[in-house]
């Protein structure tokens, strides 16, 4: 199976999960230059970290347009799996194959630090590898991190299950309240209806390794190894 | 803009006689501004490059000392480290953001510009009095501009250093480390390259930003910079990563001859420094410069220091290849002129020249100033000092104090801001250790970045002081277990022209001589920043030092928290006391006084030798430098870090208790070991003359000092990690 | 040649964090009459068209496409034609 | 209680990356009638004030002491009173 790492102008945190994909876990991965408009041939996208164009007007506004995605949006609704960490996320967003956006961190700084994750649905394609409702440990390193979506998209991620990472404390206390804005608060990853597409604030490649401090972002990429190579993709 | 004098450009009649004399007749307007920004202290160096002749700059490991943008050290493998540090205190003082942000970007630039892949930020900040709101604002500005900048080019700021001192109220410090990672055959440097090769500009447009900041940058602030604003710079990230990655894959190609960054004085200085390097000449078209304003002079054009440009000397013939690869990136790249072999900087608009004048003239002509020196009156009178006359106090209040003094508390407000895990090789990240230390992927090696500078330390005893620095450096790095390489240095001081600060700034200068030969640790890069003055009065002498280190073998690395109850804690060092220029006299006292304690330099050499002997034996769970606040701070943070405790066990021996807990001298360090390897400890100590003082163990909550039995300081966890840990936060937020 | 403007506001309901950050430093520097700050994006367009109909249209064009994320903002646009 | 707008834009001369970045954006996407784009904000603010010049007072005192970064930002005031 073959990894794509898409690279926009301006992205800087390609080299991060290229490298657990590639010597971490020894499977194929190419960086493909966002000019380019085929992606035969590969059998996850994955929109890395960082920043791209700056993040200028808004973190993935600009990215969003560029050809590649046409690519990634027929390869996704073809059923092909997609990863958007971090600005890959934002990405996802603006190019509505996620719904909701990110908004400005509350603090309105950037933010980076090890943040607590509850697993919500161990049921998808990126997270067979962990178990339900077990508390991770990954990075967070963001200025647009806090995630929006109007109720009723909130609803549906509810009832869909599409929420699959919280934020939570170390004892998996996510506080379990009716009001929407500390219920969105807490979303750090979501993914689509028919779950292919995955968006994430927290960043799996960061904590991949021991020598980074843990390695419970490496299962989610074993997660997806697993389900394709498990199905003979 | 108002054509200026050339005072009003920073030149002297002297210096103005002088350049008449140069050109055998009076110099148009272009031609006294290139003079004039060239001739400034920034770019000319005119008070300190006689001082600076006098560093030790060679090593067996130097790649590279001073006089390229950046210094390079060789650590093995075929491979090389690029660094350097350099302030942005003006601008900084006018535009927080955009001028630490663009502080930032200029150093980036140099380490790029060596062919090297950029691979950390560290930066050392000076802020006044944090109770004040204007402090504030500067404090969030320079850290938030830091943060946007650095963070958005995907490079981490893996550490630094912040003081606060009223004596920086109106005249902070900023100043950034830029370090590289470069294959030794890779290394780009800034020549000319062949008679004919074209000139190309690479990059942003040039506007009316910056003009004359260079000049700017080497005079007193007063009121009337408000009206030199103009020359704020904004940066531009983006084009920055843009421009990394082009330069990087133009070299990776083979395509360059030479490699400029423009910076102060921008098309001036790059291009004269360019061919100056050949003795060659240049001409150039101002009319072919890309520009973002209508209807710029030549005089605008060739002194604009609008940020994110880069100049490209290609191999011959391989210029339609070099824009080739800067257009994929979607940077504009044109031919603005030509290497010339008649010596003389001949500037062009169109077919009309516009200005001529001897290339060596601005480089090497700038006049050179040995500055009047004299020693201060204050310096004999803080060393006579007597520490015995000061009033008691209850130093478990005093301890706490401490810990809530934003010099020692915690500084995660700043460095949760930025991104310093980014390329995931920051494994003892910010405020876990002394230093930062980096894998080096591929290899088994890792490298350990380090920036200081105790400048009441420095003000008190300019020579002493700067020893201080360079040794604390060293520490650091030997601590997290790192053979320190060599080091870089940023020389913030007032104005020259007084004898009591060219005293200052001479001494300080042979303070970074004396510990660099004795500790062998050369200097390979540094910048120079006079004139951090307002009318009220000059900042601390503050020559801050960035230093690299080595660690062969990266599991040998350690932080500084306590690991495990029952540990036994170590002093290596002395139970010394003198309490001169301590942060205890500063918050206790409000006294910036006494005489700085000495310091050893074989000593401290013997002591890096056995803190890397006992890493390589894994001797240590922790490993922590005494500095500011002492030997309580020093144990207080490693406890917090751990969140364990300590239990410590202290005679006085008649000595004075508050020298005891609270004395910053050089030299020491606090470690925790396993009780059974403490006889290995011993044997390497006395080998090398080190005393090795068992003063109690990690426990698994409270800390706790006695004194002769007595519980001096006795605070619970939740009470000390608050106090250090939500200091500085509580400030801002 | 058309000179527009693009203001660009946050839709009810979405946090407005600066604007809150706003609201609070204004009371500690002591300007207690100030109620309400929201924070919103002003964009300043020259541009070429036909006629004021055609200039608007591009501007809404642009707003939808790039400018805006109507997720969270809404847009007004307002053109001014300029007298050469 | 009125209702003020505030405006602030970069002033002459200091780069606008943004404003860069959405004209070559808006260039690829085929807008080549956008000859330039500048970034500013826009600031909504409801107050209390006695009259419109008290209001117009405040909304100025704000903005140069909050609001507008004056070294590289110029700001622009509009009162609306509001009807109740
Ligand atoms: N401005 C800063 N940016 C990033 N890290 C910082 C900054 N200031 C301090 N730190 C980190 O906080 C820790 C403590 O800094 P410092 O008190 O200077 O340590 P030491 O006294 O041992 O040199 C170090 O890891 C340092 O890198
Ligand atoms: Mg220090």
């Amino acid at each position: 199976m073959k990894f794509a790492v898409v690279i926009f102008p301006g992205t800087s945190g390609e080299g991060d999960v290229y490298h657990v994909l590639k010597n971490v876990l020894g499977k194929s991965v190419d960086y493909v230059w966002h000019a380019e408009t085929d992606l035969n041939g590969y059998d996850v996208i994955i929109l890395p970290a960082g920043t791209s164009y700056g993040d200028y007007i808004r973190a993935g506004a600009i990215a969003r347009f560029s050809p590649i995605m046409e690519a990634v949006v027929a390869f996704a609704e073809s059923g092909g799996l997609v990863l958007g960490i971090g600005n890959g996320f934002q990405i996802l967003l603006e190019a509505n194959l996620l719904p909701g956006a990110l908004l400005k961190n509350k603090s309105l700084k950037f933010i980076c630090k090890d943040s607590n994750l509850r697993v919500e649905n161990i049921n998808t394609f990126f997270t067979n590898h962990f178990e339900a409702d077990e508390i991770l440990s990954m990075p967070i390193a963001h200025n647009f991190g806090s995630y929006f979506c109007d109720e009723k998209t909130l609803e549906e991620l509810t009832i869909n299950q599409q929420i699959v990472f919280s934020y939570s404390s170390l004892d998996g206390k996510v506080p379990q309240v009716a009001n929407y804005n500390v219920r969105l608060a807490n979303i750090a990853g979501i993914i689509n209806k028919e779950g292919n597409i995955l968006g994430m604030m927290p960043h799996p490649e960061r904590s991949s390794e021991e020598i980074l401090g843990g390695t419970d972002g490496l299962r989610l990429f074993t997660s997806i190894i697993n389900k394709l190579e498990g199905v003979g993709a | 803009m108002a054509e200026l004098t050339y005072k009003e450009m920073g030149l002297n009649d002297e210096e103005y006689a002088q350049i008449i004399e140069i050109l055998g007749r009076e110099p148009n307007y272009l031609e006294l501004g290139m003079f004039s920004v060239m001739w400034s202290e920034h770019c000319g160096y005119k008070s300190s490059r006689p001082l600076l002749k006098t560093l030790p700059t060679t090593g067996e490991d130097v790649i590279h000392g001073p006089g390229e943008n950046a210094g390079v050290v060789d650590i093995g493998d075929g491979q090389a480290l690029v660094f350097k540090i350099e302030s942005h205190n003006s601008p900084s003082a006018v535009e927080p953001y955009e001028g630490a942000a663009t502080g930032v970007g200029g150093i980036i630039r140099d380490i790029f510009t060596m062919g090297a892949r950029p691979i950390a930020v560290l930066n050392s900040l000076r802020l006044g009095d944090l109770t004040d709101e204007k402090v504030k604002q500067l404090f969030s500005g320079i850290v938030a501009g830091i943060s946007g900048y650095g963070n958005s080019l995907g490079i981490p700021t893996v550490g630094g250093e912040v003081y606060f001192n009223p004596i920086y109220n109106a005249n902070p410090l900023v100043n950034a480390m830029g370090v590289g990672l470069v294959n030794i055959d890779e290394i780009a440097l800034a020549v000319a390259g062949e008679v004919g090769s074209p000139l190309v500009l690479v990059g942003s447009k040039t506007g009316r930003d910056g003009i004359h900041g260079a000049t700017f940058s080497s005079e007193e602030l007063s009121d009337s910079t408000a009206d030199k604003r103009p020359t704020v710079q904004a940066g531009d990230p983006f084009m920055e990563k843009l421009l990394i990655e082009a330069c990087l894959e133009l070299i990776e190609n083979e395509l360059i001859a030479g490699m400029q960054d423009l910076g102060a004085a921008g098309l001036t200085s790059s291009i004269a420094e360019a061919a100056s390097k050949k003795g060659r000449g240049v001409a150039v078209d101002v009319s072919k410069v890309p520009q973002r304003e209508a209807g710029m002079s030549a005089y605008e054009i060739m002194l604009s220091e609008s940020q994110e440009r880069m100049l490209i000397v290609p191999q011959v013939g391989s210029e339609n290849k070099v824009i080739e690869i800067c257009n994929k990136w979607g940077l504009e790249a044109v031919i603005i002129g030509e290497v010339t072999d008649d010596g003389l900087f001949n500037i062009y608009e169109g077919e009309k020249l516009v200005g001529t004048l001897p290339v060596l003239a601005l480089t090497d002509d700038c006049p050179v100033y040995v500055r009047v020196s004299e020693e201060p009156a204050y310096y004999a009178e803080h060393k006579a000092f007597d520490a015995n006359a000061l009033q008691t106090k209850d130093l478990n209040s005093a301890f706490l104090d401490l810990l809530s003094s934003p010099t020692i508390a915690s500084k995660e407000w700043v460095f949760s801001q930025y991104d310093y895990q980014v390329r995931t090789n920051t494994v003892v990240v910010p405020g876990a250790g002394d230093a930062a230390v980096l894998r080096v992927k591929g290899t088994p090696k890792g490298i350990a970045l380090t920036t200081d500078c105790n400048s009441r330390m420095v003000y008190l005893d300019p020579y002493r002081g700067t020893m201080m620095a360079v040794a604390e450096a060293a520490r650091n790095l030997a601590c997290v277990g790192a053979k320190p390489l060599a080091l870089t240095n940023c020389l913030n001081f007032g104005n020259p022209e007084k004898p009591n600060i060219y005293w200052q700034f001479e001494q300080a200068i042979n303070g970074i001589s004396s510990a660099s030969s004795a500790l062998n640790i050369p200097v390979v890069s540094g910048n120079v920043s006079l004139y951090n003055e307002t009318e009220s009065a000059a900042i601390y002498p503050t020559p801050t030092i960035g230093m690299v280190g080595i660690l062969e073998d990266i599991a040998c690395r350690q932080d500084m928290a306590f690991k495990q109850a029952g540990d036994i804690i170590v002093l290596l060092g002395d139970l010394a006391t003198s309490l001169g220029g301590s942060e205890y006299l500063f918050v206790c006292h409000g006294l910036e006084t006494g005489e700085v304690p000495e310091i050893d330099l074989e000593k401290e050499a013997n002591l890096i030798e056995l803190l890397l002997q006992g890493h390589k034996a894994k001797l240590f769970n922790s490993c922590h430098d005494i500095s500011e606040g002492g030997l309580a701070l020093a144990l207080a943070e490693s406890a917090i870090s751990g969140n364990l405790g300590f239990k410590v066990d202290l005679a006085a021996d008649g000595k004075a208790i508050d020298g005891l807990l609270f004395s910053e001298a050089p030299s020491r360090v606090v470690v925790s070991i396993n009780s059974a390897d403490i006889s290995l400890l011993q044997e390497s100590a006395i080998n090398l003359g080190i005393s090795v003082n068992i003063i109690g163990e990690v426990t698994s909550q409270d800390l706790i000092i006695n004194i002769d039995g007595k519980a001096i300081i006795s605070s619970d966890m939740e009470k000390a990690q608050q106090a250090w840990g939500e200091a500085i936060e509580c400030m801002m937020d | 040649m058309f000179k527009g403007h693009v203001y660009i506001t946050l839709k009810e309901g979405v946090l407005d964090p600066q604007g809150k950050a706003a609201e609070n430093s204004l009371d500690t520097l002591g300007f207690s009459q100030i109620n309400q700050v929201k924070f919103g994006k002003f964009i300043e367009v020259e541009l070429e068209a036909e006629n004021k109909e055609e200039a608007v249209k591009q501007l809404k064009a642009i707003s939808e496409k790039l400018l805006a994320n109507l997720v969270i903002e809404n847009y007004r646009v307002e053109v001014v034609e300029v007298d050469k």
